[in-house]
């Protein structure tokens, strides 16, 4: 019954906190480019634009739902839902604080990425159902480029696991526990390359969850809207809140990974703030680099991945490996 | 599609772009057929903004036709409105005072900076990177603002009049020129650092969109784009007209063909154009802005008549057949990007479809002016 | 335009007998401060589109710069130049294709009458988009200046709730101040 | 102007091929349009009135060939147009070329076709931009472009069956 009950507490927690977060980060993403590009951004629609994300999500419930004529009705149905669920599905694992994690699974790393795995299938079904010809070629895209960015960022995580010997996020974070030096990203004792496998492993988490500059699904000049091009009202609005959401997944991973999840740079008071300090830095990050970057080609893109990242991730792994086996 | 074999067909589609489409910048049509990400053919359809601007030429009178000039290239203009008043200062004989031509060449300098700073933008807006539009124009708000305090209209200008403009300028606005040249120069260095040196950038342009100097010439392609291609060739240089022979200015080249050579181009020119009005605006003499003896009625002699500028695109060059009346027999506008755009087929051959998106941005197109 | 307040569909045609006014006055704000408009532009009055949502006029305080390319995702089009007959098949297919509810702002003389392009014997442009869209908004001008765009916007908004944004500025106020 | 600056290499070429293959070459002809369609041939004008150096009259045969020959002077086909003549039941088609590869010149390329049956030969084969060109031509003229690979609706729409640049034209 105790369990019962904090399974669901736990879930009306996330539900609220995954709600807002996802509201707001549209609200942080629009305003940010507004001060990147040298305007004001939303300002009127409440205090400082605050209302925006809510009129933004009531006129989306509100409009009028289409199947266009030549998709498929389930699955172009379907697709949002099942982009959104995998999402949500993924926030059961992320250690919030060191006892506040909804469920704690000793292979959380593996459980993360057998689900992120269905945001790229999400994308191909939802282009693929639509009937639309961009859909279809942003679709194949996101699936080629996310079968091209899982593998680095795999290995990536491998060498963490050696390192730290298990694949519980919890465990991974308490392995970096006291001051920041301890933290994964500078473990320069552990193994020479992290801080590089930090960066590529926040590369691939970008280019996984389909971020400018690699967002070729949606490839706004190209494609139109990509993915999205016949999705409109909720269908589209699901859509955007589950890419906010893996930006939130990705952020908090690169987090757990390697910048110490909810220890404290100075081995005092560790806790959630440290947790979401970090994460949001992070999306601030990933948003910051959308509004400055051009777009990569997918040619460019594959390239980035098969030439440089995987080579250089097995290097990584063999290094790290010779350094456990070492010291 | 008869094109196409039959066994090609099942591995090939059919892909149609526009005519809205962001990439095309209006309503310019691509039916693309393709393999994979691949172009196998991709061909223009123009006609979604065609208006009839030949038409009126000929049913309108000779002042009556000025404001079309406007609006058939609306980001350079006042360029247009040169072409169009050189055609008839030929035709008539008309004398055009000093001053005058010395503020057509600053305000067309002018329409120049800011229709190469929309076409920055909107470039790496293709590209996708989206910070640069606004930054451009943000700048180019300041240029509109001085051009609207001479001209009266911030886009579609109607300034020029046969043998001289329509409005003196002031005081204001060459201080303000000063002033807005002073801002921009350190402006362009930093957009080189910000945005020409990003790695993606070059990546997407270098070696992509590879047009030859004898492409260029076989279709007609003129401006930044034949001077990308390593052609020396500048109507201001070449055929000059109006003050330009007196102002000392380069005309940048390179010879790479490709896509970051058109836009090296274009932002070299930009600096160019900053030379020539800082220029322009010291040796603009005093005197009237207007040919005292320029003819209320226009009837210019029979025959043909033709005359060339330098357009933000390319050559801009107008034709006009007279027969001594106060209208045109027949006005054709030869606009720059018709001919540049109709080597896309060729040159799109086998290109991913990003970079042909890529490379029609580097193009530059505006389309009313195509279409006409 | 403006002297008589209309507000939204809903309210002027009743559904049931309950009537959930506070809800679907709350809807029309949610509508009215969201109007996504699409990435459609025709002629010179897309440039100043394009200038009412970059950095001086910024249409994104009122929650308008969102721009999208797709129509299923646009609540407003702006028809922002001229139309003529080839150009008019695929307005009218973009038209459909936008899901509801949707307005349209004609914006610049073309869209509202043919422009400078009407004249005797013209062969090819629509004479004003009216003849076949439902237009909201008139937005005169050739081109519009974009705060004349932006004041299209907002007597949208003001045609969207029946009440305007703010105490409309009226222009002696204007002068004065 | 012309002669100040000393006649380019590209006039004796054309005027030698035209003299060989018209038999009569008109260089001192003045404007003698005023009463009926000049004769074919060459004519020097004053830049500095037109706006083009050298005035070509030809045959709608020979127009293929004066393309050749400036293309292989390495001259740009810089547009076609058409003149509808009502007047004289004639089209004529303007070709204007212009020279890039350095010093300044330009020639008109004009031949005259009859109204009711306007064939000229394509220079699309020599000049790819003439492509374009010659298809809005004969969009807005009717003027049939023989040999012309794609000669359809271009500016307006696919079911328009009326050429509105002809001066007889009534919507």
């Amino acid at each position: 019954m105790d369990e019962l009950i904090r399974i669901l507490s736990y879930f009306v927690g996330i539900a609220a906190f995954l709600g807002l977060n996802l509201a707001y980060l549209g609200w942080v993403e629009r305003k940010g480019a507004g001060h990147i590009q040298r305007r004001i951004g939303p300002k009127d629609v409440g205090p400082y634009g605050l209302l925006q994300p809510l009129a933004d999500g009531l006129k989306l419930m509100s409009k009028q739902l289409v199947v266009p004529d030549n998709a498929d009705r389930l699955l172009y149905m379907s697709a949002p839902v099942l982009a959104m669920v995998a999402t949500v599905i993924l926030f059961v694992t992320i250690p919030w604080g060191e006892n506040l994690v909804p469920r704690e699974f000793d292979y959380g790393l593996i459980m993360i990425f057998a689900v992120a795995s269905a945001a790229g299938l999400s994308i191909l079904l939802g282009g693929w159902a639509s009937g639309n010809k961009y859909s279809l070629i942003a679709g194949t895209r996101a699936v080629s480029q996310s079968v091209a960015f899982e593998i680095p960022m795999l290995i990536t995580a491998i060498t963490i696991v050696m390192i730290t010997g298990t694949m519980n996020l919890n465990e991974i974070i308490r392995s970096q526990s006291g001051m920041f030096w301890n933290w994964n990203v500078f473990a320069l004792d552990k193994s020479i390359l992290m801080p590089i496998s930090f960066l590529v492993f926040f590369v691939c988490s970008m280019a996984e969850i389909n971020r400018a500059p690699f967002d070729l699904g949606e490839a706004e000049s190209e494609l139109v809207a990509g993915y999205i091009t016949e999705y409109g009202g909720m269908g589209f609005g699901l859509f955007m809140m589950a890419e906010y959401g893996n930006m939130m997944i990705g952020a908090s991973l690169t987090t757990i990974l390697f910048l110490g999840g909810w220890q404290c740079p100075f081995g005092l008071f560790p806790g959630p703030h440290w947790f979401l300090l970090k994460m949001y830095f992070l999306i601030w990050t990933i948003v910051w680099i959308r509004w400055t970057y051009p777009r990569t080609t997918l040619w460019g893109l594959l390239n980035l991945s098969w030439k440089y990242l995987i080579p250089f991730s097995l290097v990584n792994l063999l290094v790290t490996a010779l350094f456990i086996k070492v010291f | 599609m008869t094109l196409l074999a039959q066994s090609q067909l099942q591995e090939t589609f059919e892909l149609n772009i526009g005519p809205q489409h962001p990439a095309t910048h209006g309503v310019l049509r691509v039916k693309v057929i393709m393999d994979g990400e691949y172009i196998v053919k991709a061909e223009p359809v123009l006609g979604y903004i065609h208006r009839m601007h030949e038409k009126m030429g000929e049913n309108r009178t000779w002042n009556q036709f000025w404001p079309n000039l406007g609006r058939l290239d609306y980001l350079s203009a006042i360029a247009y409105n040169h072409g169009y008043a050189g055609l008839l200062e030929r035709a008539m004989g008309i004398e055009v005072p000093e001053r005058a031509e010395y503020i057509r060449v600053i305000t067309v300098e002018l329409n120049r900076l800011q229709s190469h700073l929309l076409w920055f933008g909107a470039f790496i807006l293709d590209l996708g990177g989206f910070t640069p539009l606004m930054y451009a124009f943000d700048e180019r708000e300041q240029i509109l603002d001085l051009l609207e305090s001479v001209t009266g209209s911030r886009l579609t200008y109607c300034y020029f009049r046969f043998g001289g403009v329509y409005n003196d300028v002031d005081d204001d606005f060459i201080t303000g020129t000063r002033a807005f040249i002073k801002r921009l120069r350190p402006q362009i260095p930093m957009y080189h650092d910000l945005v020409t040196k990003n790695v993606i950038l070059m990546e997407r342009l270098v070696d992509i969109g590879h047009i030859s100097a004898d492409m260029c010439r076989k279709y007609g392609a003129t401006g930044p784009v034949l001077r990308g291609s390593g052609v020396n060739f500048d109507i201001r240089k070449n055929e000059p007209y109006s003050v330009y022979p007196e102002l000392d200015f380069d005309v940048p080249v390179y010879h790479e063909c490709d896509s970051m050579a058109r836009y090296m181009v274009r932002m070299d020119e930009m600096e160019q154009s900053m030379r020539i009005i800082e220029q322009a605006l010291d040796k603009m003499p005093d005197g009237p802005v207007k040919a005292e003896k320029a003819p209320k009625i226009l009837k210019p002699p029979k025959g043909d008549y033709h005359f060339a500028v330098e357009a933000a695109r390319g050559t801009f060059s107008m034709r006009t057949v007279s027969d001594a009346t106060n209208t045109s027999y027949r006005m054709r506008l030869r606009s720059p990007t018709y001919s540049n755009l109709s080597l896309f087929e060729e040159a799109s051959r086998g290109m991913l479809l990003s970079d042909a998106l890529a490379f029609m941005g580097s193009l530059d197109l505006v389309i009313p002016e195509m279409d006409r | 335009m403006g002297t008589e307040s209309i507000s939204g569909i809903e309210t002027s045609v009743p559904s049931s007998i309950v009537q959930f006014h506070m809800l679907d006055q709350l809807r029309a704000l949610a509508r009215a401060n969201s109007l996504w408009p699409m990435t459609f532009g025709l002629a010179c009055c897309a440039i100043e589109m394009m200038s009412a949502g970059a950095a001086r006029f910024d249409l994104s305080r009122f929650g308008a710069e969102v721009f999208r390319p797709s129509p299923r995702q646009a609540d407003l089009m702006i028809v922002a130049g001229t139309v003529n007959k080839k150009m008019l098949e695929p307005v009218k297919i973009l038209y459909d294709q936008m899901t509801e509810p949707k307005w349209v702002i004609a914006m610049g003389n073309c869209a509202i009458s043919g422009g400078p392009f009407k004249f005797k014997g013209q062969y090819n442009v629509i004479e004003g988009v009216d003849s076949f869209l439902p237009v909201d908004v008139y937005v005169p001008g050739c081109p519009p200046r974009p705060e004349a765009l932006i004041e299209g916007i907002l007597e949208l908004e003001e045609k969207i709730t029946g009440t305007r944004r703010w105490p409309r500025v009226k222009p002696e106020t204007a002068v004065k101040g | 102007m012309l002669a100040s600056e000393g006649l380019p290499p590209q006039k004796e070429v054309v005027e030698e091929v035209q003299a060989a293959e018209e038999g009569e070459v008109d260089p001192k002809a003045k404007k003698k349009e005023e009463e009926k369609p000049r004769e074919n041939g060459l004519l020097e004008t004053d830049y500095a009135k037109r706006g083009f150096h050298l005035d070509v009259q030809v045959n709608p045969d020979q127009v293929v060939r004066s393309a050749e020959i400036l293309d292989s002077e390495g001259m740009t086909m810089e547009m076609v147009t058409g003149v509808d003549w009502l007047k004289d039941g004639q089209f004529e088609i303007v070709y204007d070329y212009s020279f890039t590869g350095g010093e300044l010149f330009r020639v008109v390329v004009r031949c005259r076709v009859d109204r009711e049956k306007p064939d000229v030969p394509t220079i699309s084969e020599v000049f790819g931009g003439a492509n374009w060109h010659e298809r809005e031509t004969w969009e807005l003229f009717g003027i049939n472009f023989v040999g012309h690979p794609q000669l359809e609706r271009f500016l307006l729409p696919d079911d328009c069956d009326y050429y509105p640049l002809r001066k007889d034209f009534k919507l």
